[in-house]
């Protein structure tokens, strides 16, 4: 296979497995296997697959609670997310956090974050450690368009172009805060021109276009490896409720079958079959690939066992010796 | 009770304190609604679904994620000459405004020789019990009640659900009002005409006279629970409902403990640091006398919350513990 | 007297009034008469007494822990003003808030905040009182550049432009946050730039000079009055250290003598000079009289009562009946 | 007592600080200050002047006004392997980054299922007594005593301010030290070889028998002049200082109280919802039998403080309340 079109496929693939998974755990969750909060990232799966791709594996990820995207296009374990959706000891929180609380350090996988906004000031740091022990690293700060709206924003921007840390700060602007849109949470919606009064580089992308994604993701990255941060706007949309729970009084169907016909699934496959990149057997491979690793890792998450409620309070405080 | 009090209606938590919201805004109209997702998403909880609608927009105004902002444009409103009922949306987000609660609501009356009032009521969701996790179930209802200034309010049935607002709106303080979250769908016996209920007091949810337990919002079914369970086994407990956190009702307390002589406390806060804390000191300090065994609390676990059930379960005040608490406390020698 | 010599000489007292009050201060400080913190305004004169001049009696005033001279600007009376220094009952706060927190309802003068950006929510509350009330007010909210960086900034300009509410946020920019210089606190010095990222008319005016601040004000407060916010930043400088207990490690003295040279008060004196305005008999006058008025300040303060200690609790909560 | 330890030399809180800053800084490189106004300015209460000279900009890194911001960058460069100290300048200011201290720093390692530690140090100044007023004299230690996942050091004396630190920055979890800005101007003894101290337990400055005062930072000079007061008049008291607010050192409450049978607490909090009421509930909890008289609590007035001297002085806890509330004490039948 050229590696043109088994970067492609991993591109589709990448999605379709997201997209799987999480269609798999929105039925668990009619069946109380997952509770509390359940955020799907159905619709916006490009943003994650495609910004992945441009990163090391020293490279740092700051998350929100609509993580499990990418969660598993970093490539943490879908047993072991799953199974962290479940509660159980297996999974990569070792239950404790939940939907909401993906952390994986040996990915550098850093949450999971349910304080909209509240993960921003930690990417700062984690990119202030790298700066001051010259490390050419770069985190990668995931969040919503509503987190725009938080001083957590404001004061984290200007501490990253101030002091010139490696930061890409990627807002993933699905046009909606649970149910407030942009323009009544927001006096300026252009996010860049908002961004840009940081002093920073500001772009803006296509998110239901994968490729265009990774292309800007890549770019962005170099940029910030040599100069400090960087604000990318991924356009993108979310196809189904903000969480379980929510009635979706604030958009018309008609608003959401219009961004569907732009589903960066479909829209993709379309795209390589008009290149030659894919035909029916591949996608079926994909699809079925993406099957069989939800399945496993359901059947892993199934067979994961419960913390004792003896150890409820370890992990409390740290368990290292030393600092 | 009158004829009109008799007559009852089977409402939600949720329901009563959207009937409190309705008439609040009808019968002020400097009253209005500004949070986020209070209007066009219907509230996180539904609890003003349907307001939007019947009200408009400029007084059921959806905020931007601005916690600190919004609460703080609400005391300048509360001062500016209306009357609004801010809603965090929950406990867990009001840490970005509480500079704004305890610099500003709260010390405005004090520090400007007693110029400025605040009539601002902040409702807010809290507690624990629906695998939330960690950064989505506290109850620092505690924390609240340690400030001078302002008022906190718990309500932990549906009267109260139904009728702390008004009160809370007739009242020219800045008043908290917590509401747990894991009781809005919960539905019981409202009376038909229910309205204004006082915040002064605490209440004697149930007569006893063996023990006392005291608690508060959203442990108050648990306690109830356990003195039934208790009951059953021939102990008769006092079930003390705090309603007012702060100020607290002293003397409610002292007069339940100097009746049962043994005293267990409940609050979903952590131990460490809860006003159960507070309400065992007031007990310490002047019913010392009164108190035939050691004070009990049945707190939360020292954790952040973690998210599996059992762990959730383990972690909070639950009817057993309760149970076992006041059983330890009634071996315990008089 | 012409109307326009009369306001001249208005302005030029004004400023003289609260440079000499503030000399006051800074003595009665060193006999301990004023205790804690005591951030003086000198050098900053022209921005209070420009500003207070395009402010109608019904407007509204939010202001910071550096707010003599928007009290005295303001029209609230020295006595009441030193005496609340002293801690006398007989003081705006009744004594109970000192210099950082001199609040007169009757002059809508609402504080006096001590926590930098604080101010700023209130003013968007006061001015959204105004706007749902139909009230044709503004709400003047200064604040120092430093509070810029601070969330509270961020969130409350969006809010006002979002919600076209009239508040006029005036920034006195005196380059310093205590020993932080502007460049070291913002990724962008350009302040105007910052604010209009939020979609709302952003200027400039030279602080150290009060008929172009009085002009800028003027014109500002029609445009709030009409269309909603309007971000105003004064550029000016602080001639005296951040509060009492400061070195001064963070500039240098030939900076401070530099901009001595522009001190808006000798400045515009020679200007009305140069414009046949002023003479030394009626600048004499405008000093005595500020003299006059100090000393009868320090007087009234001096003959002032002490909140008796069994009043300790009061007014925590608020007296009224009604709310 | 060693040769060396019986050298002393005068010292103030202020450089005794300075001193523990200065050896973390030289000892160990990861470990950077960052906060408003530490460079340049030198410190609000110059407690790191001179720093930036020694060590650069980068090492002693003024912050802009944007506390959630830097102390949520404090959070993150700790996890990514430095050892920040970030000073958030008083208390009073905290709040303004409270959301990053108890649902970032306090949650990450329970929620991480041990994953993540962070191994940060904030100190602040705290405490009222210089006419500051309403929002600069809180004394918000007995709030972050509440917060599982951190600890809260509180320093009562030169030693603890000159060694606290190390044993911080040698500790794996978020840890909170909180200096009392009253105390920085003062001076005393230190021996000359001062270093590191353990930070786990409470400790008796003072040894009597015939009643427990307890206390900790602002409150321990005052407790112990009281207690010289009380010696006076024939009343020795043992004067417990906590030092360590979280984890509260238990078994040392219980102790002396089991030797004195009366307790009576000193904070500078307000009253309701203090850490006193903490100690209070444990006592009333663990050591009911132990205690021969109702426990008193000294603590601040319920009061924003109020800026005139004599209300200030009135509104906290002094040494002629805690005599007062001894000797109530001791009139109480046994
Ligand atoms: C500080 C804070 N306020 C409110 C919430 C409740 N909340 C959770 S998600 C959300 C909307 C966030 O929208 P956005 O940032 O656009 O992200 P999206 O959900 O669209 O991915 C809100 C209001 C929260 N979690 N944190
Ligand atoms: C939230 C907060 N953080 C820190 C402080 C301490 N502080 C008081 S004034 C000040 C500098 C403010 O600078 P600026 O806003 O430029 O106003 P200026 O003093 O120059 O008038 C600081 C850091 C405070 N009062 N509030
Ligand atoms: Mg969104
Ligand atoms: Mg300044």
């Amino acid at each position: 296979m050229s590696a043109e079109r088994e970067h492609a496929l991993a591109l589709l693939g990448g999605m379709i497995r997201i997209r799987h998974f999480e269609e798999k755990c929105a039925e668990l969750y009619g069946q109380s296997k997952i509770r509390g909060f359940l955020h799907l990232y159905v619709g916006q799966e490009a943003v994650a697959v495609g910004v992945m791709q441009a990163l090391g594996s020293d490279d740092a990820i700051v998350a929100t609670y609509r993580e499990h995207g990418h969660a598993l296009a970093r490539g943490i374990d879908a047993g072991a997310v799953m199974a962290e959706m479940y509660g159980k000891r297996e999974g990569t929180s070792h239950g404790r956090g939940g939907s909401m609380h993906i952390f994986d350090v040996s990915a550098r996988f850093y949450g999971g974050n349910a304080i909209v906004g509240g993960g921003l000031p930690l990417a700062v740091g984690l990119a202030l450690a790298d700066k001051l022990q010259k490390r050419p690293r770069v985190t990668v700060c995931f969040f919503g368009e509503g987190a725009i709206a938080e001083g957590e924003f404001h004061e984290s921007l200007n501490l990253a172009a101030l002091w010139k840390l490696p930061v890409l700060f990627l807002c993933e602007n699905n046009l909606y805060a649970m149910g407030t849109a942009l323009a009544r949470s927001e006096s300026e919606t252009n996010l860049c021109v908002k961004a840009a009064s940081y002093e920073l580089p500001a772009w803006s992308v296509d998110g239901m276009d994968v490729r265009a994604v990774e292309d800007a993701a890549r770019r962005a990255v170099v940029a910030v490896r040599g100069d400090g941060p960087l604000f990318l706007e991924a356009r993108t949309y979310r196809f189904r409720a903000h969480s379980m729970f929510d009635a979706q009084l604030y958009r018309a169907k008609s608003e959401v079958e219009e961004w569907k016909k732009r589903d960066p699934i479909p829209s993709f496959a379309a795209q390589l079959r008009a290149e030659g990149l894919l035909d029916d057997e591949s996608l079926a491979g994909l699809e079925a690939a993406a099957d069989a690793e939800v399945a496993r890792a359901v059947e892993f998450a199934e067979a994961g066992t419960w913390e004792p409620v003896e150890q409820l309070t370890r992990h409390v405080y740290c368990e290292r010796d030393e600092p | 009770m009158s004829d009109a009090a008799a007559k009852t209606r089977m409402i939600s938590f949720r329901d009563a304190y959207r009937e409190g919201l309705r008439e609040a805004l009808l019968r002020d109209p400097r009253v209005f609604l500004m949070g986020e997702d209070v209007g066009r998403y219907g509230g996180t909880y539904a609890v003003s679904r349907g307001l939007l609608d019947e009200f408009g927009p400029e007084r059921i105004r959806d905020a931007p994620l601005s916690e600190s902002a919004f609460v703080g444009a609400g005391i300048g409103a509360a001062i500016g000459g209306l009357r609004p009922i801010v809603e965090i949306m929950t406990v867990n987000f009001s840490l970005l405004a509480l500079d704004q609660i305890l610099n500003s609501a709260a010390t405005f009356s004090h520090m400007s020789g007693g110029q400025v009032c605040v009539p601002l009521v902040i409702r807010m969701a809290t507690g624990a019990g629906r695998q939330l996790a960690a950064q989505h179930s506290h109850s620092l209802e505690g924390w609240y009640a340690h400030i001078p200034g302002i008022k906190v309010l718990a309500p932990g049935t549906l009267e109260d659900a139904r009728g702390m607002l008004a009160s809370a709106l007739a009242d020219p303080n800045p008043v908290l009002i917590f509401e747990h979250a894991r009781l809005y769908p919960i539905e019981g016996e409202l009376a038909a005409d229910a309205g204004a209920v006082e915040i002064e007091h605490a209440r004697l949810r149930r007569r006893g006279g063996d023990v006392s337990l005291v608690c508060y919002g959203g442990t108050l079914d648990k306690t109830l629970a356990a003195a039934e369970t208790l009951a059953a086994q021939g102990i008769e407990a006092d079930v003390l409902d705090l309603r007012v956190l702060r100020p607290l009702d002293e003397a409610a307390i002292l007069e339940t403990v100097s009746r049962t002589h043994r005293l267990v406390i409940v609050d979903e806060g952590w131990r460490s640091g809860s006003l159960a804390a507070e309400v065992a000191a007031r007990v310490a300090e002047h019913a010392f006398y009164e108190l035939d065994a050691p004070i009990r609390r049945v707190c939360s676990a020292e954790v952040p919350i973690p998210y599996p059930k059992h762990l959730e379960d383990a972690a909070l005040p639950q009817p057993d513990a309760i149970v076992a608490a006041v059983r330890e406390g009634m071996a315990a020698h008089a």
